[in-house]
C-alpha cells in the first residue's frame, strides 16, 4: 500500500526552497550566500542519492517506495494529496536532480549581479524540479510543475543574455500553453464518473480504468492533451522553438538546469502519464509519437549543424536527443509479440543520460563563454592548447551525446534503438542516421572551437579552477559511470518500468 | 593453459596504462611524461607474453570457454561482455600487442620532446585496450562498443596535433565516414534483436557471436533464424561496417587524410591495426557471410576494386605517407576480396604479413621524416647512403609488399591469388575470375608504386628536405611534426632503429615459417596458419570444410613474380636514372595525372558537392531557414496577430462614452440575434 | 387603448431616450434622455399592474400594485440619480470647462 | 371609453413628440422644457393607468425636482450657448435604437401576456386608483366589492402598506440611497483645492 | 418590523450606520488622520453581526422567520425582499473583509484630502451596504435599488479626485450605469409582466409553467431575460459591456479602483448567481448558453487588449474584464442539459461554488496587486508600467508582493486563483462545456504575457531611481493580509471550498 510518511522525499523536495527562504531572511553577504547555496546544494544532492542508493530495487520490493502521504485538499470537490513516492522511473530522476542542481550551484560562482536573489531562484527551482519527479497526486504534480516557470524565467530575463526578455517570454507562454492542455486533461481525468482522484499511483495501478465508461473527454484526447503539455517540454518537433532562444539566452547554469532537468520532466511526464495511464492510446499513437520523434532526431540534428553560435548548437542538439524518447517510446507499437521493457527504458535512460551529457556541454560552454567572452563559433580556435580540462570536458560530452560506448548516451540511444526496431524498424534506422549527423556537428564544433589555430587574443585564457572543474568532474564520472555500468540506472529504470510494460502488454495482446 | 583472468589481463593491462598515463601522469607528473612511455611498454609486454601464452594454448587445443559476465539486461536484450578465443583471436592478439609494443618502443624516439608525450601513450594505450577488446570480444554489442571506442582513439589519435586545422579536419573526416559505415553494423545489430525470441527459443542469445554462427547455419538446429534475404541484408550491413573501418570502396576517402596523425599511428592504427579490424569483423562473421553468396560476392567485388583503384592513386602520390596509406587501401581490398571469395585463412595470413611490412614501412617513413623533415618525396631523395639500415629495411618491407619470393607479402598474396583462381564454390565462378584479374593487375600496380616510392625516397641526391619545402611553398601554416623541424640527415636512434630491425626480421620470415609449403620447417606443420585458422573455423561450427589448403602452385608463383617484376621494371626504368625528380614524369600523362592525384574526385564529390553544397548549403540551411522563419516566425507572427488584433479592439475604446454605450446597445442586439438565430 | 398600445408607446419613449443618450453631445441632454427611458419603464410597468393578472393575485390583491411601486422606486431613484450626475456634471464642467462628452475623451485605449 | 381613448393618443402624441424634441431641439433650454411635457404626459398616462398616485408622484418629483434640476444645470453650465448638438454616433444611435425598438415592439405584441379575467378587472382599478387611501366599506360596497372579506383585502390593499411590510427593505435602502447620492453629490460640487491626484 | 428582523438586517444596518458614523465622527474629529482606523473598527459592528448571524443560522437555508414554510411562526416581512442565507453571509464577509482592507489602504492615500475623508470612508461603506444588500436580495426591486446604492457612492468615489480624469471616469461611469439600469430595468419591466411577480421565487414557478419556441420560452421573457443580463453585464465588466472598466480603472482613484474590481464585482456576480440560479432556472440551458459566450468574449477580449497596455491601471482594468470571464465560465458551467427526455436543466456537480471560491481568490490576488499598485503610486506619481522598472531594488519586499500577485492572477499555483481556475475549468469541463474550458486555459497561457511583463519590468529593468519605497504600517498591514489570504487559498483552499458550498447549496430549493 502507498501510505505512511516516511519523511525523506520531503525532506529532499523541501530542504532547497528551506535553503531559499533562510537565505532569504538571514544570510548576508555574497560569499555566505555562495557558500551557503552550496550547502544546500551538497546536502540535497546527498538526499536525493540516500534515495536513490536505498531505492529497493530487489524483486519483491514495493513499487512505490518512501511514501509522504497526507491530504493536501479534502474531499470538497477537489480531494488531492499531498503525495510524494518514487518508484524506480523517478528515483534516478531524483538523482539526477540532485546532480545538476549542485552543478548549477557550482557553475554560478562568477554570478555578480544580485547574487542573493539569484541563489534564491536557483534552489527554488531545484524544489520545483524535485517536487515533478516525487509528486504522484495530479494536483501536486501540476503545482510543481508550474512552480518551476518562475525561477526559471526570473534566471532567464535577469541573468541572461541578449534577447534574454523575449526568450524568457518565450519559454513562459510556450509552457503555460502546454501546461494549460494539461490542467484540462488532469480536470477532465478527475471528473470521468468512476475515477473522481488525482491520485497517480491509483490511475497506473489500474489503467484500464480509464477505458471505462464515462470519460467526458475520449481518451484520445486525453492523451492528446496530455501529449501537448509533455511535447511542448521535451520539446518536440514543432513545438520545439522556445528552446534554443531559451537556452542560448540562460545564464549557464540557468541552461545546465533546463537542458538537464527541464526537459526530462516533459519525457517523464510522457513515460509516467502518457505510457503509464493511457496504455491503449499509446499502443494506438506510437506511429504518431515514432514520426514526431524521428522528424525531431532528424530536423534537430540537421538544423543544428547550421548553427554558429555554441549554445544554441546544443540547444538544437537537445531536441534531436530528445526526439530519442519519442522514438524509444514508439517501441509499444510494436505489431506482433510481446513487448519489452527495452526501449522505454532506453527512453528514460536518454531522458538521464542527456541530462548529464547536456549539462556537462552546458557546463564547458558556459566557462568558455566566461573566458573568451564570445560563443561565435567562427571566433574561437585552438582553445585545446589553453584550456584542455574544458576541452576534455567538452570531448567526453561530445562524445557521450554522439553515442560512444562506455560513455552513457551509448546505452540509452543502443537501447532506444534496440526497442524501436522491433516496432518500427524503417523510422529507426533513419533515426540511427541521427547519430551520425550527431558525430558530424559535435565534431565539426569541437574542431572550430577546441582545435585548430588559436587565435592571438585567446592566449593567455586560463583553465577551468577548481571550483569550475568540480562540476565537469563530477558529471563526467557520472557520465563514465553509466556508461561503464548502466545496470546501476537500467535496473531501477527496469523496476519502475515493468509494471507499465505487463499492463501495455495486456493491451497490445488482449 | 591460459587462465580467464590472464587474458582479461591482455585487455586490461593496457586500459590501466591508459587510465595512468591520463589521469595521473598527465594532470600531475606530466613533467615526468616519460613514465607514461615505460609503463605503456611495460603493459604492452606483459599483454604480448600473455598473447602468447594465449596462442600457445590455443594451437595445444585446450578449452577455452569462459562465462560471459552480464552487462546490461533489460527486457529481452541481455548483453554480456565475454571472451571469444579463437586461433582467429590469438592470432590476432599477436598481430595486435606485438605491432602495437613495438611502435611504442619506437615512439620513444620518434615523439621525444613532444609537451603531449603523455597524452600521446594515454591515446596509444587506450587505442591498443580497445583493440583488444575488440578483438576478444563474444558478443557482437560488445564488439561494437569496442569497435566505436577504436574509432574514437583513431579519432583522437589523428588529431593528436590538434591545433593543426588539416589534423583536426582529416580527425573528424575520420569519424564520421567510419561512422557512416557503423550504422550498417548498428541497423544489423538492430535486426538481430528483433529475432531475439527465435533465438531465445532454442536456447540461444541473439548478440552472442558463436549463438549468430549457429543461427546462420541452414543445417544447424536453429537454422530457421537467420536466411535468406534476411541472411545477406545482415551481413551486407556488418559489411558496411567494415567496409568503413577498412577503408573500402566507397569509404575509403578518410584513410589518406588520416595520414596527419604521428606516423606511429599511422603505423599501427592505419596500416596494422584498426583498418584491419574491418577485415577481422567480416572474418569474424564469416559462418554467417559464407552462406549468402550475394553479400559475398558484394565483399569479394568491393575489395577487388578497392585493391586496384586506391593502388592507382597510389602511384602519383608525392607525400610518403600518402602512397603506403593507398598502398593499405589497395592491401586491405586484398584481404576483403579474399574473404569474399571464401578465402578465409589467407585472408587473414595475409592481414598479419601486411601488419609487420606495413608497419615496417610506416616507420621507415617516420625514420626518413625524423632525418627530413619532410614527408613529401620530391625533397628527399639520396638517402641510401646516410640512413643504409632504414633503407634496407624499406626495401624488404617494399619487397614484401609487392610479393616478392621469399619474403613474407608473396606467401600470403599467393595464397590469395592462388584461392581466387582456383575458387572456392561459395561464388559463381565469374566473381572469382574478376577478382583474380584485378588483383594481378593490382600486383602491377603496387610494384610501381612501391618502386617509385623508394627510388624517390632513398636514390638520387637528396633534394633539401624541409627546409626547401618550406621555402618552395612559402607556407605559412606551421608544416607537419613541425617538432621534428630542421633536417639532420643522419640515421634514427636506435630505440627507432630497433623495433623496425625487429619488424624488419618478421617481414622477413613470418610469410614462410607461419605458413611452410613443402615441408615441416622447425616443428611448424606444412600449411600451418591456414590450417590452424581453417580448423578453428570449422572447430566453431562443430562442421568441416575450411580447412582445406592448397599446395604452392609453380605457375602461380611465376606469374606473380612476373607481374610484380614488370612492375619493378616500369618503376626502375622511369624513375632511377632521372635528372629531376621533382616532376613526376607521370604528368606528361595529363588527365590520368590529374584525375588520379585528385583522388577520382571523390573528396571533392562528398566534400564540396555532397556535403559542403548540397547538404549543408542547401539542404541544411533551407531546414535552418526554414526554422527560424516557418516555424520559429509562426510562433511569433502568431503572438503579433494576437497583440495587433489586441489593440485593434483597443482602438474601438475611443474614449468617447456615448461608444461605450453604443457598445452595449450593439451588444444586446447582437446577443438577440445570435440567439434567435441558435 | 390596449395594453399594447401602452407598451409600444412606452417602447417608443424608450428608444428615442436611448437615441439621445447615445447620440447627443451635451451631458445634461444625455441625462435627459435617460430620464425618458426611466419614464418609458413606469409607463410599462404600470400598464403591466394594470392589464396583466399578477402571480399572487388569489393570495393577496395587493399584489396588483407590484407594478406601481416598483414605479415609485424608480421615481426616487432617478431623483437621486439625477442629483449624483449633477454633481459629477459639475465636477467635470470644472475640469474640463464643458459638458461636451466627445471632448471628455481624455482616458482612451 | 372613446374619452379615454382620445386622451390617449393625445398624450402619446405629446409624450413622443416631446420626447423627440428632447433628443433633436438644439437648445438645450427648450429641450428640457419639452422634457416637462413629456413628464406630464407620462402623469397622465398613469392617470389613464388607474395610478392616480403614482401620476401625482411624476409630477412632484420628476417636474418639480429633477425638470428643475436639470433646467438649473443648464443655466449653471455655459455650454448651453452651444446648445444640444448630436455627435457623430447619430446613425449608430438611430438604427440601434429602431432594431430594439423592433424588438421591444415584437415583445409587446407577439408575447402570450397573461390578462387579468376580466371579472377582476373593476376590483383591480379600484384598488389601484385609491391605493393610498382606506376605503370605507360604503364605498366598497357602491363599486361591486360586497363580501366582508373582500372588503377587508381591498381595504388592506395600499401602497403605502406595501411601502413599510413587502418592500420595506428596498424602502429604507432607497433612503439609505438618497443619503449617499446627496453625499456624493456635496462632495463632488466642493471646492476644488488639489485634493487629490489622478 | 419586528425585533427579529431589525436582527436579520443588522449586519446592513451596521454598515450603513457605519457610513453615518465616519461622516458625523468626520466633523468632530480634531486628527483626522485617526478616521480610516475609526472606519476600519466601525466595520467590527456588520462583521460581528454576521458573524452571529453565520452561526445562529446553523443548519438551516435562511435566518429570516417563517422561510420554512412549514413552521408555523409569524413570517418575517423581509421574506419578500431578501433571503439571509450562507449564500449572503458567504459575500458579507468577502465585501466586509475587502472593504477593510480598503479602508486601511486608503489611509495614506487619503491624507492630502483634508475635509472630506469622511466622505470618502462613509461613500465606501454606503456602497458596501448595496453590495451586501445586493447578494441578500431576492426580489427585483430590492434587486435594483441596492445595484443602484452600490453604483451611485461608487460613480462619485470614482470621481472623487475631482481631477481632469477622476471627473471623466465618474462621468463615464454613471452615464453608462444610468443606461445600464434603464436596459435592466426594460428588462425587469418585461419579466415582471410575464410572471406577474418581482420575486424570483414565484418568477421561478412562472416560468416553469411557460413553454414555446423561442430561446427562453417567449420573446417577453427573452427580451427581458437579455436585458437584465446587460444590465448585470455592466456591473460585472463583462464584454460586450465591458468598455467604461479600463477607462474608470485608470481615473478612479487607486483604492476605489481596487474595491471596485474585488468588492463591486463580487456583488454584481451574487445577484447574477441568485437571479439566474434561483429566478431563471428553468431556462437554464438558453441562459447558459449565453453567458458561455460572454464568458468566451470577456476573457478574450480583457486578454488581448491588456497585451498593448502601458498604464497599470488600464491594464488590470482589461484583467478584470477577462477575470469577469474565466469567472462568468463558472456561472456558465453551474447547469447542464439533464438525461431525461426533456432535457430539463440541472444542476451541474460543480456549479457557483466554483464561482464564489474564485471571487474570493481573485478578491485576494487582486487586493493584494491593487494596494501593491496604491503604495507604489503613491511614491512614484505614475501609473506607466516602464516606470516600475528596478522596483525590487527600491522595495524589494513590495516587489515581491506584486509579482507574486500578478502570478497568482495568471493562476500560477500555489495561489488561490490556481485552485479556483482548476475548480471552474473542471466545472465547465464536467458541464460539457469543454471548448470553454480549453479556450479558458488558452486565454490563462496568454495572460501569462502581460503579467509576466510587469514582474519583468520591476526585476529586470534598472531603476530610475534609488528612492527607497515606503509605507505606513496600515497598508503594509492591508496588503500582509491580502497576501497571505492569496496563498492560503492555494495552499489550504479547503476551507473557503467548503464555505463556499455550503453557500451555494441556499440556492438550491
Amino acid at each position: 500500500m502507498v501510505e505512511g510518511y516516511n519523511g525523506l522525499l520531503t525532506a529532499t523536495v523541501f530542504l532547497p526552497a528551506v535553503g531559499a527562504l533562510v537565505l532569504l531572511l538571514v544570510v548576508k553577504g555574497d560569499r555566505n550566500v555562495r557558500n551557503f547555496a552550496v550547502l544546500i546544494a551538497l546536502a540535497d544532492l546527498v538526499l536525493s542519492l540516500l534515495v536513490f542508493g536505498f531505492f529497493d530495487r530487489g524483486a519483491g520490493a514495493d513499487r512505490f517506495q518512501f511514501v509522504d502521504r497526507i491530504t493536501w485538499i479534502p474531499d470538497v470537490g477537489l480531494n488531492a494529496e499531498f503525495l510524494l513516492t518514487v518508484d524506480g522511473l523517478s528515483a534516478p530522476l531524483v538523482a539526477l536532480t540532485g546532480l545538476l542542481g549542485m552543478c548549477a550551484v557550482l557553475a554560478s560562482w562568477r554570478i555578480g549581479l544580485r547574487v542573493k536573489e539569484y541563489f534564491i531562484w536557483l534552489l527554488v527551482l531545484q524544489t520545483a524540479v524535485m517536487g515533478v519527479f516525487t509528486s504522484m497526486d495530479l494536483l501536486l504534480f501540476f503545482l510543481f510543475w508550474e512552480l518551476e516557470l518562475i525561477p526559471m524565467f526570473m534566471l532567464i530575463s535577469v541573468w541572461g543574455s541578449g534577447r534574454k526578455e523575449y526568450s524568457a517570454m518565450k519559454f513562459l507562454i510556450f509552457t503555460i500553453l502546454g501546461s494549460a492542455f494539461m490542467l484540462v486533461a488532469i480536470v477532465a481525468v478527475f471528473l470521468t464518473a468512476d475515477i473522481g482522484t488525482f491520485n497517480m499511483v491509483a490511475l497506473l495501478d489500474e489503467p484500464t480504468m480509464l477505458t471505462s465508461a464515462g470519460l467526458l473527454i475520449p481518451l484520445s484526447g486525453l492523451f492528446w492533451l496530455f501529449f501537448v503539455g509533455f511535447a511542448i517540454k521535451l520539446p518536440t518537433w514543432p513545438v520545439h522553438t522556445w528552446l534554443p532562444d531559451a537556452h542560448t539566452d540562460a545564464p549557464t547554469a540557468a541552461s545546465v538546469m533546463l537542458a538537464g532537468v527541464l526537459l526530462k520532466m516533459g519525457g517523464y511526464g510522457l513515460l509516467r502519464i502518457n505510457v503509464g495511464m493511457f496504455p491503449s492510446q499509446t499502443d494506438r499513437f506510437a506511429w504518431a509519437l515514432v514520426t514526431l520523434g524521428v522528424i525531431s532526431v532528424l530536423y534537430g540534428a540537421v538544423v543544428t549543424i547550421r548553427q554558429t553560435d555554441l549554445k544554441r548548437l546544443i540547444a538544437f542538439s537537445s531536441i534531436s536527443h530528445m526526439g530519442l524518447v519519442l522514438v524509444g517510446i514508439g517501441s509499444v507499437g510494436i505489431s506482433q509479440g510481446t513487448l519489452t521493457v527495452t526501449g522505454l527504458n532506453g527512453a528514460a535512460m536518454q531522458l538521464f543520460t542527456h541530462g548529464t551529457v547536456t549539462g556537462l556541454l552546458f557546463l564547458a560552454v558556459g566557462l568558455v563563454y566566461d573566458k573568451t567572452h564570445t560563443r561565435y563559433i567562427p571566433d574561437l580556435g585552438g582553445l585545446a592548447g589553453r584550456m584542455p580540462v574544458v576541452a576534455v570536458a567538452m570531448l567526453i560530452a561530445g562524445l557521450a551525446s554522439l553515442g560512444l560506448p562506455g560513455l552513457s548516451g551509448f546505452v540509452s540511444e543502443l537501447l532506444v534503438f534496440l526497442g524501436a526496431f522491433q516496432a518500427y524498424a524503417w523510422p529507426t534506422v533513419l533515426a540511427v542516421l541521427g547519430i551520425v549527423l550527431a558525430a558530424g556537428y559535435i565534431l565539426w564544433m569541437m574542431e572550430r572551437t577546441f582545435f585548430g589555430v588559436r587565435r592571438p587574443q585567446f592566449d593567455d585564457l586560463t583553465d577551468a579552477s577548481l571550483v569550475e572543474a568540480a562540476p565537469l568532474v563530477l558529471m563526467v564520472v557520472t557520465i563514465i559511470g553509466v556508461g561503464v555500468w548502466p545496470t546501476l540506472l537500467t535496473d531501477v529504470f527496469e523496476s519502475g518500468l515493468n509494471p507499465m510494460v505487463d499492463v501495455l502488454n495486456g493491451v497490445i495482446n488482449p | 593453459m591460459v587462465t580467464e583472468a590472464v587474458i582479461w589481463a591482455i585487455f586490461l593491462l593496457p586500459l590501466g596504462s591508459f587510465a595512468f598515463a591520463a589521469l595521473v601522469v598527465r594532470p600531475f607528473f606530466n613533467r615526468f611524461s616519460l613514465i607514461s612511455g615505460l609503463v605503456t611498454i611495460a603493459a604492452l609486454g606483459t599483454a604480448l607474453g600473455f598473447s602468447i601464452w594465449t596462442l600457445r594454448s590455443v594451437i595445444l587445443g585446450h578449452e577455452l570457454v569462459f562465462e560471459p559476465i552480464e552487462w546490461l539486461e533489460v527486457g529481452g536484450a541481455t548483453i554480456d561482455f565475454g571472451l571469444l578465443i579463437d586461433p582467429l583471436t590469438a592470432v590476432m592478439l599477436i598481430v595486435v600487442t606485438g605491432v602495437s609494443l613495438l611502435v611504442q618502443i619506437y615512439s620513444l624516439g620518434y615523439m621525444k620532446g613532444d609537451p603531449s608525450f603523455s597524452r600521446y601513450y594515454a591515446y596509444m594505450s587506450l587505442f591498443t585496450a580497445a583493440m583488444l577488446g575488440l578483438v576478444l570480444a563474444s558478443n557482437i554489442i560488445q564488439l561494437y562498443m569496442f569497435w566505436e571506442l577504436v574509432g574514437v582513439s583513431s579519432y583522437l589519435l589523428i588529431g593528436f596535433w590538434h591545433e593543426r586545422p588539416t589534423a583536426a579536419a582529416a580527425a573528424k573526416k575520420a569519424f564520421i565516414i567510419t561512422r557512416i559505415g557503423d550504422v550498417g553494423f548498428l541497423i544489423a545489430i538492430l535486426y538481430l534483436f528483433t529475432q531475439a525470441d527465435n533465438f531465445a527459443a532454442v536456447g540461444l542469445n541473439a548478440f552472442h557471436i558463436p549463438d549468430i554462427w549457429e543461427a546462420a547455419q541452414p543445417e544447424a538446429a536453429a537454422g530457421a533464424i537467420l536466411g535468406g534475404a534476411v541472411l545477406t541484408w545482415l551481413a551486407l550491413g556488418i559489411f558496411a561496417g567494415a567496409a568503413g573501418k577498412s577503408g573500402q570502396f566507397p569509404l575509403h576517402t578518410w584513410l589518406p587524410d588520416a595520414m596527419e596523425g604521428p606516423t606511429p599511428v599511422s603505423a599501427l592504427i592505419h596500416a596494422a591495426t584498426m583498418v584491419a579490424a574491418g577485415v577481422f569483423l567480416v572474418a569474424r562473421f564469416f559462418p554467417v557471410f559464407e552462406h549468402s553468396p550475394d553479400a559475398m560476392t558484394v565483399v569479394a567485388l568491393v575489395g577487388a576494386f578497392t585493391a586496384v583503384f586506391a593502388a592507382s592513386m597510389g602511384l602519383v602520390m608525392n607525400d610518403i605517407k600518402r602512397v603506403m596509406a593507398y598502398s593499405t587501401v589497395s592491401q586491405l581490398g586484398y584481404m576483403m576480396a579474399a574473404l569474399g571469395l571464401g578465402l578465409y585463412a589467407p585472408a587473414i595470413f595475409h592481414l598479419v604479413t601486411h601488419a609487420a611490412f606495413k608497419a615496417l614501412l610506416f616507420l621507415g617513413a617516420g625514420s626518413v621524416n625524423h632525418a627530413t623533415g619532410t614527408f613529401d618525396m620530391r625533397y628527399m631523395g639520396g638517402l641510401r647512403k646516410v640512413m643504409p639500415i632504414t633503407y634496407i629495411l624499406v626495401v624488404v618491407a617494399g619487397l614484401s609488399l609487392v610479393g616478392i619470393i621469399p619474403l613474407a607479402g608473396f606467401w600470403s598474396k599467393d595464397e590469395i591469388l592462388l584461392g581466387a583462381w582456383t575458387g572456392t564454390g561459395l561464388v559463381d565462378t565469374w566473381v572469382s575470375r574478376v577478382t583474380f584479374s584485378a588483383l594481378l593487375a593490382g600486383v602491377i600496380v603496387t610494384a610501381f608504386y612501391t618502386i617509385r616510392m623508394i627510388i624517390l625516397t632513398f636514390h638520387g641526391e637528396f633534394r633539401g628536405g624541409i627546409v626547401r619545402e618550406l621555402e618552395e611553398k612559402a607556407q605559412t601554416v606551421p608544416a607537419r611534426e613541425s617538432h621534428h623541424g630542421g633536417v639532420h640527415l643522419a640515421e634514427s636512434p636506435w630505440v627507432m632503429v630497433l623495433p623496425m630491425v625487429a619488424l624488419g626480421v618478421t617481414a622477413v620470415l613470418l610469410g614462410y615459417l607461419a605458413n611452410p609449403q613443402w615441408t615441416e620447417e622447425i616443428g611448424i606443420p606444412r600449411h600451418w596458419i591456414i590450417g590452424f585458422l581453417g580448423d578453428g573455423l570449422s572447430a566453431a561450427l562443430g562442421a568441416s570444410g575450411h580447412a582445406e589448403t592448397l599446395d604452392f602452385s609453380r605457375w602461380m608463383a611465376t606469374i606473380s613474380t612476373v607481374a610484380a617484376l614488370s612492375g619493378i621494371g616500369l618503376a626502375v626504368l622511369i624513375y632511377l636514372r632521372r635528372r629531376d625528380q621533382r616532376a613526376d614524369p607521370l604528368s606528361k600523362v595529363k588527365p590520368v595525372h590529374t584525375l588520379l592525384s585528385e583522388k577520382y574526385y571523390m573528396d571533392t564529390l562528398y566534400e564540396d558537392v555532397m556535403v559542403r553544397k548540397g547538404f549543408f548549403k542547401y539542404f541544411a540551411g533551407i531546414l535552418d531557414w526554414t526554422d527560424a522563419n516557418l516555424v520559429d516566425g509562426i510562433v511569433d507572427r502568431i503572438g503579433w496577430f494576437f497583440q495587433n488584433i489586441g489593440s485593434a479592439i483597443g482602438k474601438l475604446q475611443s474614449g468617447h462614452v456615448q461608444g461605450y454605450a453604443t457598445g452595449i446597445a450593439f451588444g444586446v442586439l447582437a446577443i438577440i440575434l445570435a440567439l434567435l438565430l441558435a | 387603448m390596449s395594453f399594447e398600445a401602452f407598451m409600444i408607446v412606452a417602447a417608443i419613449l424608450f428608444c428615442i431616450g436611448l437615441y439621445g443618450s447615445l447620440a447627443r453631445r451635451n451631458v445634461l441632454a444625455v441625462l435627459m434622455s435617460i430620464e425618458l427611458m426611466f419614464n418609458a419603464v413606469n409607463v410599462t410597468l404600470v400598464a403591466m399592474a394594470k392589464y396583466l393578472a399578477p402571480a399572487a393575485l388569489q393570495d393577496d390583491i395587493s399584489s396588483v400594485l407590484t407594478g406601481q411601486v416598483f414605479a415609485v422606486f424608480i421615481i426616487t431613484v432617478a431623483a437621486a440619480e439625477i442629483a449624483l450626475g449633477l454633481g459629477i456634471v459639475f465636477a467635470m464642467y470644472r475640469t474640463h470647462d464643458s459638458v461636451d462628452l466627445s471632448e471628455a475623451t481624455g482616458l482612451r485605449h | 371609453m372613446l374619452f379615454q381613448d382620445v386622451t390617449f393618443w393625445i398624450l402619446s402624441v405629446m409624450a413622443i413628440g416631446g420626447a423627440l424634441g428632447v433628443v433633436m431641439v438644439p437648445d438645450l433650454f427648450r429641450a428640457a422644457l419639452l422634457l416637462i411635457v413629456v413628464f406630464i404626459a407620462v402623469a397622465g398616462f398613469f392617470i389613464l393607468l388607474s395610478a392616480e398616485f403614482l401620476a401625482v408622484v411624476q409630477v412632484l418629483i420628476y417636474v418639480g425636482a429633477i425638470a428643475i434640476l436639470i433646467i438649473f444645470a443648464v443655466m449653471l453650465t455655459r455650454d448651453v450657448q452651444r446648445g444640444n448638438l448630436p455627435n457623430r454616433l447619430q446613425l449608430p444611435a438611430a438604427v440601434f435604437a429602431a432594431l430594439l425598438l423592433a424588438a421591444l415592439v415584437t415583445v409587446a405584441v407577439d408575447t402570450k401576456w397573461e390578462f387579468l379575467p376580466a371579472d377582476q378587472q373593476a376590483r383591480v382599478d379600484l384598488v389601484q386608483t385609491n391605493s393610498v387611501t382606506t376605503l370605507t366599506g360604503g364605498v366598497l360596497t357602491e363599486q361591486g366589492v360586497t363580501s366582508d372579506e373582500d372588503q377587508a383585502e381591498v381595504q388592506e390593499a395600499g401602497l403605502a402598506d406595501l411601502l413599510i411590510s413587502d418592500y420595506v427593505l428596498p424602502f429604507e435602502a432607497v433612503s439609505v440611497l438618497l443619503l449617499a447620492a446627496l453625499i456624493g453629490a456635496l462632495v463632488l460640487v466642493r471646492p476644488s483645492s488639489g485634493t487629490g491626484r489622478d | 418590523m419586528s425585533v427579529h428582523d431589525f436582527y436579520v438586517l443588522s449586519p446592513y444596518l451596521a454598515m450603513a450606520g457605519a457610513a453615518v458614523f465616519v461622516i458625523l465622527l468626520d466633523l468632530v474629529l480634531p486628527k483626522k488622520s485617526l478616521l480610516p482606523y475609526f472606519a476600519f473598527a466601525a466595520l467590527a459592528g456588520p462583521f460581528i453581526m454576521s458573524l452571529i448571524q453565520f452561526y445562529d443560522l446553523g443548519g438551516a437555508t435562511n435566518l429570516l422567520r417563517g422561510a420554512d414554510p412549514f413552521t408555523a411562526e409569524d413570517p418575517s416581512i423581509l421574506l419578500s425582499a431578501i433571503s439571509v442565507d450562507r449564500f449572503a453571509l458567504f459575500f458579507n464577509f468577502l465585501i466586509i473583509g475587502s472593504v477593510a482592507l480598503v479602508v486601511l489602504a486608503s489611509t495614506d492615500y487619503v491624507r492630502n484630502m483634508e475635509r472630506f475623508q469622511g466622505e470618502y470612508f462613509g461613500l465606501i461603506l454606503f456602497a458596501a451596504t448595496g453590495m451586501m444588500l445586493l447578494a441578500a436580495a431576492t426580489e427585483l426591486i430590492t434587486i435594483y435599488v441596492s445595484l443602484e446604492l452600490t453604483t451611485l457612492p461608487m460613480a462619485a468615489l470614482t470621481a472623487f479626485l475631482l481631477t481632469r480624469n477622476s471627473s471623466e471616469a465618474g462621468m463615464k461611469f454613471l452615464i453608462i450605469g444610468a443606461i445600464s439600469s434603464a436596459l435592466m430595468l426594460y428588462g425587469m419591466a418585461l419579466v415582471f409582466g410575464f410572471t406577474g411577480s418581482t420575486q424570483l421565487s414565484e418568477i421561478s414557478t412562472a416560468i416553469g409553467q411557460a413553454s414555446g419556441d423561442t430561446p427562453f420560452g417567449n420573446y417577453a421573457l427573452f427580451v427581458g431575460i437579455i436585458l437584465m443580463i446587460a444590465g448585470f453585464g455592466f456591473k460585472l465588466s463583462a464584454a460586450p459591456f465591458q468598455m467604461w472598466v479600463p477607462d474608470v480603472y485608470e481615473g478612479g482613484p487607486t483604492p476605489v479602483v481596487g474595491f471596485l474590481s474585488v468588492a463591486s464585482k463580487a456583488a454584481a456576480f451574487a445577484v447574477v448567481i441568485r437571479v439566474l440560479f434561483t429566478g431563471f432556472f428553468d431556462v437554464a440551458l438558453d441562459w447558459g448558453i449565453l453567458i458561455a459566450g460572454i464568458a468566451a468574449a470577456s476573457m478574450v477580449i480583457g486578454n488581448l487588449v491588456a497585451i498593448s497596455q502601458s498604464n497599470i491601471r488600464r491594464l488590470f482594468g482589461y484583467s478584470t474584464i477577462s477575470h469577469a470571464g474565466y469567472i462568468l465560465v463558472g456561472v456558465a458551467a453551474g447547469v447542464k442539459s439533464g438525461d431525461g427526455i426533456f432535457k430539463a436543466p440541472e444542476f451541474a456537480a460543480i456549479g457557483p461554488d466554483s464561482v464564489l471560491f474564485y471571487l474570493a481568490a481573485y478578491a485576494a490576488a487582486n487586493l493584494t496587486a491593487f494596494l501593491a499598485i496604491t503604495m507604489i503610486s503613491a511614491k512614484i506619481s505614475s501609473d506607466e508600467i516602464s516606470d516600475y522598472a528596478g522596483l525590487s531594488t527600491r522595495n524589494p519586499v513590495l516587489a515581491v508582493v506584486l509579482a507574486l500577485s500578478l502570478l497568482a492572477l495568471i493562476g500560477v499555483p500555489p495561489t488561490g486563483i490556481f485552485i479556483a481556475k482548476l475548480y471552474i475549468f473542471t466545472a465547465a469541463v464536467d458541464s460539457g462545456l469543454i471548448w470553454l474550458a480549453i479556450l479558458g486555459v488558452i486565454n490563462s497561457a496568454v495572460s501569462a504575457y502581460y503579467y509576466v511583463r510587469i514582474i519583468r519590468v520591476m526585476f529586470t529593468h534598472p531603476a530610475t531611481s534609488d528612492e527607497k519605497i515606503s509605507g505606513s504600517p496600515a497598508p503594509w498591514l492591508a496588503l500582509g493580509v491580502a497576501g497571505a489570504a492569496m496563498v492560503f487559498m492555494g495552499i489550504a483552499p479547503g476551507f473557503v471550498m467548503e464555505a463556499a458550498q455550503e453557500a451555494v447549496k441556499a440556492l438550491a430549493i
